[in-house]
């Protein structure tokens, strides 16, 4: 069968161990799956060039079956299938059996963007930075809707389900940024929920979960931080700028008409309830779809936004 | 391909019959609720509503003396259910991650 | 009782109205093929927007929401507006009656009103884009389609009327099968699109049912909130998985069981030999229609779902595998020795052959559950599914048309333009698709409306095949249309094929047949 | 049997369709198609039935209580009313097979009447759960004099509004059932008055009764599901 370490079949490279298997196994179903092609369809057009009519006479052959041949191509076919099925079980055993000593994160998945949250409390968006050669597995749930946690490099995809927990892991074998997706669909910007995972040495990795990630920053720094992270893919920048929500130019004083009549001025409680309570006051011409933002943001960083509203003339 | 049969005529006698079971029936298993079985109390009200139902399986909608045929597609229903229920609860029933919010 | 010679079902009256009341099977077949036809060019549109959009990566001329609408649209139109009714209720309508022997479908009212349901339906999922249309994906899965604030519940009812549109047509089909058969017309002596079309009724039987209920939860859910599939609630978002796919997993066997049957008919009668296992052929559709109520949980192998239910179904899925091989073996041993006739339809039969079977490994490799994980949701599904639904379904659908056209008008498709609209349908087909599993090998998700750089060149290539594609329906359209007005006088049997349906004139008069038929034999015997 | 021939019909006679051989041909069909029919019913209702006996494995202490908001005596009385009107449902058939056009109009419009008292019981019902906001789901918002009960079980059961979301939709589905069914036995009255049905030819009144009977044998389930046990 193929070899272990196959690029060739377009998949990314693999970077765990696990990957290795799943493109091992994937080489043999590719293998099956060209020999059963090649039969079929090379039998097919081999006979359909062979036998083509050659007069309105032509004689037939009457045959209605042969059991021995069906036996036969319903037998190997069975057994290929078991084969990549208990194959596929125990690559899948692999995937979703947790070794006991890992790192342990959690995953909070929210419309349109992830949060990493590390034991000592180190909170990360949209970028996991996890140590080489180290079992980690992420604790995941979502916000608001169904969300799916996928790393083509580990080869390995979980669905991040609103009300309950669901975990993947992984032991990355070699140093590098690869790529996170969303894999299910949630709506508007489900294309642009995006990540990375960093893989870096043991001493970076403590070296930069022992950072604080706002020291130095002054409030509305932070805020912007943020905003590139959590906000961007629905608040533009831009005068009238009208993404899934509104936009943040000018939006600190203004005066905001809400939908089903009445008008609120933009000040800091305002603007702490619409990241709490979004649903409190919906701004007209929108739709109450922005998720809460209350236990994704701390105070701390919620001052932050306040104060990088307020700069956004 | 018409089946030409002829189309039982049930006497009335046994239709009321069939309320009279029926009814007195229903008295059990409401007074049975009024009991306290445990885990035998589901059971027990499935169980009586099955023999209800079966009653009105055969007699009113005369199953008893129609085409087997017309079994076999009721029983195909009710098979197709139990289908869903077994294969969604195995994977309630299996989940080990599951912690509920509530 | 029969009919003045020269009289048939076209012409017997005339006026929009005795269409749109008519109880004629094949009136509303034809009825069928025109709305139908329309949806597909509707939802094709749908898909070179699609195609447009992503050949570039960024976002061209649709943002997020935009594409999202489109793709909805694109998959909610082609599977319960096109294919799902494509061959039973189209060609199966037109032709199945004809080929037991029979004057008409056991219920022709309540055909007729299944024809209104699937319009009614169709209508009511259009009404969705005036509230902002649907953007939920044709899978609707919750929470999201309970959050969405647009005319999502407009495209759920109206998938919800067009269910019904499908278990009416199934269950006249049944009952027609079982108790309207020529004299001498045994089970054992149907032709196989038969026995296709019978266990794609008992599919939409029994499964549509819960794809209503379903739906009508779904509605009750964004109506009132009742929470069964809502988190907040206690409910559960996977058991809505559960449920929606417990019906379109079987689903996807009524798109394809017709038009496996088409194809078993185009083999024997362009090889002008009998089919080889026929009974194997026959059972296997029975097989195919029983296992496939029992493998849901393929689509939901990284939903949340239990590993341990992953695994059952996983294989239970494997064996669905074994009577499609069977299927797959037998019309290629069919052509042996055979007297094969290069016409337009069987062009489109090898040319399911050539597709299906690459969509049916595919198939088996997103089966293998630990493969499964690293392909859900990307591009490599999306290719999978469009080599069986195009490649199977669409491709047998064409040759359907092209084999049944001289018995539905009388007159001949012109074979140059068709042969030129396969040649570039096959080709674009593979242009298109091909790329795109290789996409979801180097994990492209699918539904992104913008994708990463390095994910260009090959969309590019894809979208090229796209036109392509509609370029070949367009030849093909125009050769029908040619045909239906101007085409060569046909005579009742042009392929000189054994079963019943050509054994009346072409078009049929109002009854069929002009004297009931007695049945000898059964419907291959090429000697 | 290959040729049909049928030269004129006796007056009240049933003309059947032209692609059958006969009205018992016809006849079978119809049956054949209502069974089938009947099923897809059952597995629509089932769907529900599966979703609730899932829930209560995962909720059966919130079942429990949701049950006790509900008069088990209505239920009951509900119960007797559709097994009367099904057995009455069978004398319709029976009479008009046995010609006898006053008896089977008279057993129709019990069967409708009964129709009608189940359908009063259940707006009594219903208008009560309005009252106290026993409402499913997100609607859930127990409130009044009489809610003192709900209003403690809700505490404890935070999801409480479940049980109602499940007792308002399989009620209602199969209320609108009934509400079909009284609609199609309206429909045989008429044409049992036009004497339409005879020992010849009954099929609609067959097809409609088992539908009723349905009807009947869901309430059969419902009712201890909901009102006992909970
Ligand atoms: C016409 C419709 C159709 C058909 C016929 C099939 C046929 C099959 N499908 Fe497909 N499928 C879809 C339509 C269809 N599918 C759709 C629409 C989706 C996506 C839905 C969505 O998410 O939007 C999907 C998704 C889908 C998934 C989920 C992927 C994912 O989302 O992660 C899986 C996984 O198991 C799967 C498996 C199969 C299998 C095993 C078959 C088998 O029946 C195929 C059997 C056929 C063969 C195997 C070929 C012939 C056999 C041989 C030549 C013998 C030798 C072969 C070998 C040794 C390999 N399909
Ligand atoms: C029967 C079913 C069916 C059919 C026939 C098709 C046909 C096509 N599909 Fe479709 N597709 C689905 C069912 C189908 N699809 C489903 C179920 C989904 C999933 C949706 C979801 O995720 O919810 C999907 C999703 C889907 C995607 C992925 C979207 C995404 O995930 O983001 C793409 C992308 O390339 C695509 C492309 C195409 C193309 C190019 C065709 C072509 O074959 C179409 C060819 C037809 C025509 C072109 C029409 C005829 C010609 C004209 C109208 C003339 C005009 C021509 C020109 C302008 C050139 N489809
Ligand atoms: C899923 C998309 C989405 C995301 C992500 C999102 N928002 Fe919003 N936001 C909206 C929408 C839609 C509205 C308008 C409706 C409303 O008022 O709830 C809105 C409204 C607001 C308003 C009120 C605007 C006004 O003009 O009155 C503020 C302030 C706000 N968001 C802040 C934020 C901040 C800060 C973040 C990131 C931490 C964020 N939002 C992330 C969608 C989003
Ligand atoms: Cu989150 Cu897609
Ligand atoms: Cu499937």
């Amino acid at each position: 069968m193929s070899s272990a370490s196959t690029t060739s079949v377009f998949m990314p490279p693999a970077v765990t161990e696990v990957a290795k298997n799943v493109d091992t196994l994937y080489g043999f179903l590719l293998i099956a799956s060209l020999i059963s092609c090649i039969l079929v369809i090379g039998g097919l057009i081999y006979f359909a060039m062979k036998y083509r009519r050659q007069g309105d006479n032509d004689k037939v052959p009457y045959i209605s079956h042969n059991t021995a041949l069906e036996f036969l191509w319903s037998f190997i076919p069975f057994v290929i299938f078991m084969v990549a099925f208990v194959w596929g079980w125990v690559v899948y055993y692999q995937l979703r059996t947790f070794p006991v000593d890992s790192m342990e994160v959690m995953v909070n998945a929210q419309k349109w963007n992830w949060v990493f949250t590390y034991k000592n409390g180190r909170k990360s968006p949209a970028l996991l930075t996890v140590p080489v050669n180290q079992n980690v597995k992420l604790i995941m749930t979502s916000k608001d809707v169904l969300h799916s946690f996928f790393i083509p490099a580990f080869r390995n995809k979980q669905d991040v389900v609103p009300g309950r927990y669901t975990a993947v892991w992984f032991n990355a074998e070699k140093l590098g940024s690869y790529q996170v997706f969303c894999a299910e669909y949630c709506g508007d910007n489900h294309a642009g929920m995006l990540a990375k995972i960093d893989v870096v040495t043991r001493a970076e990795f403590d070296q930069w979960l022992s950072t604080e990630p706002y020291k130095g920053l002054a409030p509305a720094q932070i805020g912007q931080k943020i905003y590139s992270t959590s906000c961007i893919a629905c608040h533009g920048l831009a005068p009238g700028e009208k993404k899934t929500g509104p936009t943040f130019a000018g939006i600190f004083g203004k005066t905001e008409e809400l939908e089903g009549g009445g008008t609120v001025t933009v000040d800091e409680n305002y603007i702490r309830e619409s990241m709490m309570l979004p649903n409190a006051k919906i701004v007209k011409g929108f739709q109450g779809v922005m998720p809460t933002q209350s236990g994704q943001l701390d105070d701390e960083e919620v001052a932050g936004v306040i104060e990088y509203l307020k700069t956004l003339k | 391909m018409s089946s030409g049969s002829e189309h039982h005529v049930i006497p009335l006698k046994v239709y009321f019959n069939v309320l009279g079971a029926l009814l007195v029936l229903t008295v059990i298993t409401v007074a049975a609720a009024r009991v306290d079985f445990g885990q035998m109390n589901t059971i027990i009200a499935l169980g009586i509503a099955s023999i209800k139902a079966f009653l009105v399986l055969s007699y009113f909608m005369h199953l008893k003396y129609d085409d087997k045929t017309f079994w076999v597609i009721f029983g195909t229903a009710i098979f197709g259910l139990l289908v869903l229920y077994f294969f969604s609860e195995l994977d309630i029933m299996t989940r080990v991650l599951e912690i509920n919010v509530l | 009782m029969a009919s003045a010679p020269g009289v048939n079902y076209l012409n017997e009256k005339s006026g929009i109205w005795s269409w749109l009341t008519t109880l004629d099977h094949k009136r509303i077949g034809i009825l069928y093929m025109i709305a139908v036809m329309t949806f597909f060019f509707i939802g094709g549109v749908f898909a070179m927007l699609i195609r447009y959009e992503l050949f570039r990566s960024g976002s061209q001329i649709m943002d997020g929401p935009m594409y999202n609408r489109a793709m909805t649209f694109h998959g909610a139109i082609m599977v319960f507006m096109v294919i799902i009714p494509g061959i039973p209720a189209f060609l199966g309508n037109f032709i199945m009656p004809m080929m037991i022997g029979a004057k008409d479908v056991a219920f022709p009212r309540v055909n007729l009103m299944s024809w209104y349901c699937l319009l009614i339906g169709a209508a009511v999922a259009f009404v969705s884009l005036i509230y902002h249309g649907a953007d939920t994906g044709w899978t609707f899965y919750t929470p999201y389609s309970i959050s969405t604030q647009n005319g999502t519940i407009w495209m759920v009812v109206g998938a919800f009327i067009i269910g019904f549109s499908s278990i009416l047509t199934g269950l006249n089909f049944i009952v027609t099968i079982h108790k309207l058969r020529a004299p001498g017309m045994s089970f054992w002596r149907m032709p196989l699109f038969v026995w296709a079309l019978y266990s794609t009724a008992l599919l939409q039987v029994l499964a549509t049912p819960v794809l209503a209920i379903t739906l009508l939860l779904l509605t009750m859910e964004r109506l009132f909130g009742v929470g069964i599939f809502d988190p907040t609630l206690g409910g559960d978002p996977v058991l809505f998985q559960h449920f929606f796919w417990f019906y379109s997993h079987p689903a996807v066997y009524i798109m394809i069981l017709p038009a496996m049957g088409v194809v078993s008919e185009l083999i024997a009668t362009f090889s002008q030999k009998t089919i080889f296992g026929y009974k194997a052929i026959a059972l296997s559709s029975v097989g195919i229609a029983a296992v496939s109520f029992f493998v849901w949980g393929h689509h939901m192998f990284v939903s949340g779902q239990s590993e341990i239910a992953g695994i059952v179904f996983s294989f239970i899925t494997m064996l669905v595998g074994v009577p499609t091989a069977i299927k797959t073996f037998n019309w290629t041993a069919t052509l042996y020795k055979g007297s094969i006739r290069f016409d337009s339809p069987l062009l489109f039969a090898l040319g399911f052959l050539f597709l299906f079977t690459i969509g049916g490994v595919t198939g088996i490799i997103l089966a293998t559950v630990g493969v499964d994980v690293h392909f859900h949701d990307t591009y490599f599904v999306v290719a999978h599914f469009h080599y069986v639904m195009v490649g199977g379904t669409l491709m047998s659908i064409m040759g359907g048309i092209y084999y049944w056209w001289p018995k539905m008008f009388g007159r001949m498709v012109d074979e140059r333009p068709a042969r030129i609209s396969f040649v570039l349908i096959f080709v674009g087909f593979n242009v298109t698709f091909f790329p795109q599993f290789i996409l979801g090998a180097m994990g492209m998700p699918r539904r992104y409306f913008d994708y990463l750089p390095e994910y260009e060149s090959l969309n590019k290539i894809s979208s090229v095949g796209a036109w392509t594609i509609g370029a070949g329906f367009l030849v093909g359209l125009a050769a029908l249309i040619h045909a239906w007005k101007y085409g060569k006088i046909s005579g009742p049997n042009p392929w000189n094929s054994k079963t019943l349906e050509w054994q009346t004139p072409s078009p049929p008069p109002h009854e069929n047949f002009t004297t009931q038929p007695v049945v000898t034999a059964g419907p291959y015997e090429y000697r | 049997m290959s040729t049909v021939s049928h030269t004129g019909h006796a007056p009240g006679e049933h003309h059947h369709a032209h692609h059958f051989d006969s009205t018992a041909h016809e006849y079978d069909a119809a049956k054949f198609g209502i069974w089938t029919f009947l099923a897809t019913e059952i597995l629509m209702f089932g769907g529900l039935f599966v979703g609730y006996v899932i829930f209560h494995s995962k909720f059966p202490e919130m079942f429990h209580a949701g049950s006790t908001f509900l008069d088990w005596k209505l239920g009951a009385l509900n119960t007797i009313v559709l097994l009367v009107s099904s057995l009455t449902m069978a004398l319709s058939i029976y009479y008009a097979r046995d010609n006898q056009k006053g008896k089977t109009l008279f057993n129709l419009y019990v069967t409708l009447a009964c129709g009608g008292i189940f359908m009063c019981v259940k707006y009594i019902e219903y208008t009560h759960k309005f009252h106290m906001g026993l409402l499913p789901g997100h609607l859930f918002n127990p409130h009044g004099d009489h809610a003192e009960a709900a209003i403690e079980a809700a505490k404890h059961f935070s999801n409480l509004g479940m049980y109602f979301s499940f007792y308002f939709t399989m009620t209602g589905l199969h209320g609108s059932h009934v509400l079909a069914g009284m609609g199609l036995i309206t429909w045989c009255i008429i044409r049992t008055h036009r004497g339409e049905f005879s020992d010849k030819y009954w099929t609609p009144l067959e097809c409609v009764g088992l539908f009723w009977h349905l009807v009947d044998l869901i309430w059969i389930y419902l009712f201890p599901l909901l009102y006992l046990i909970g």
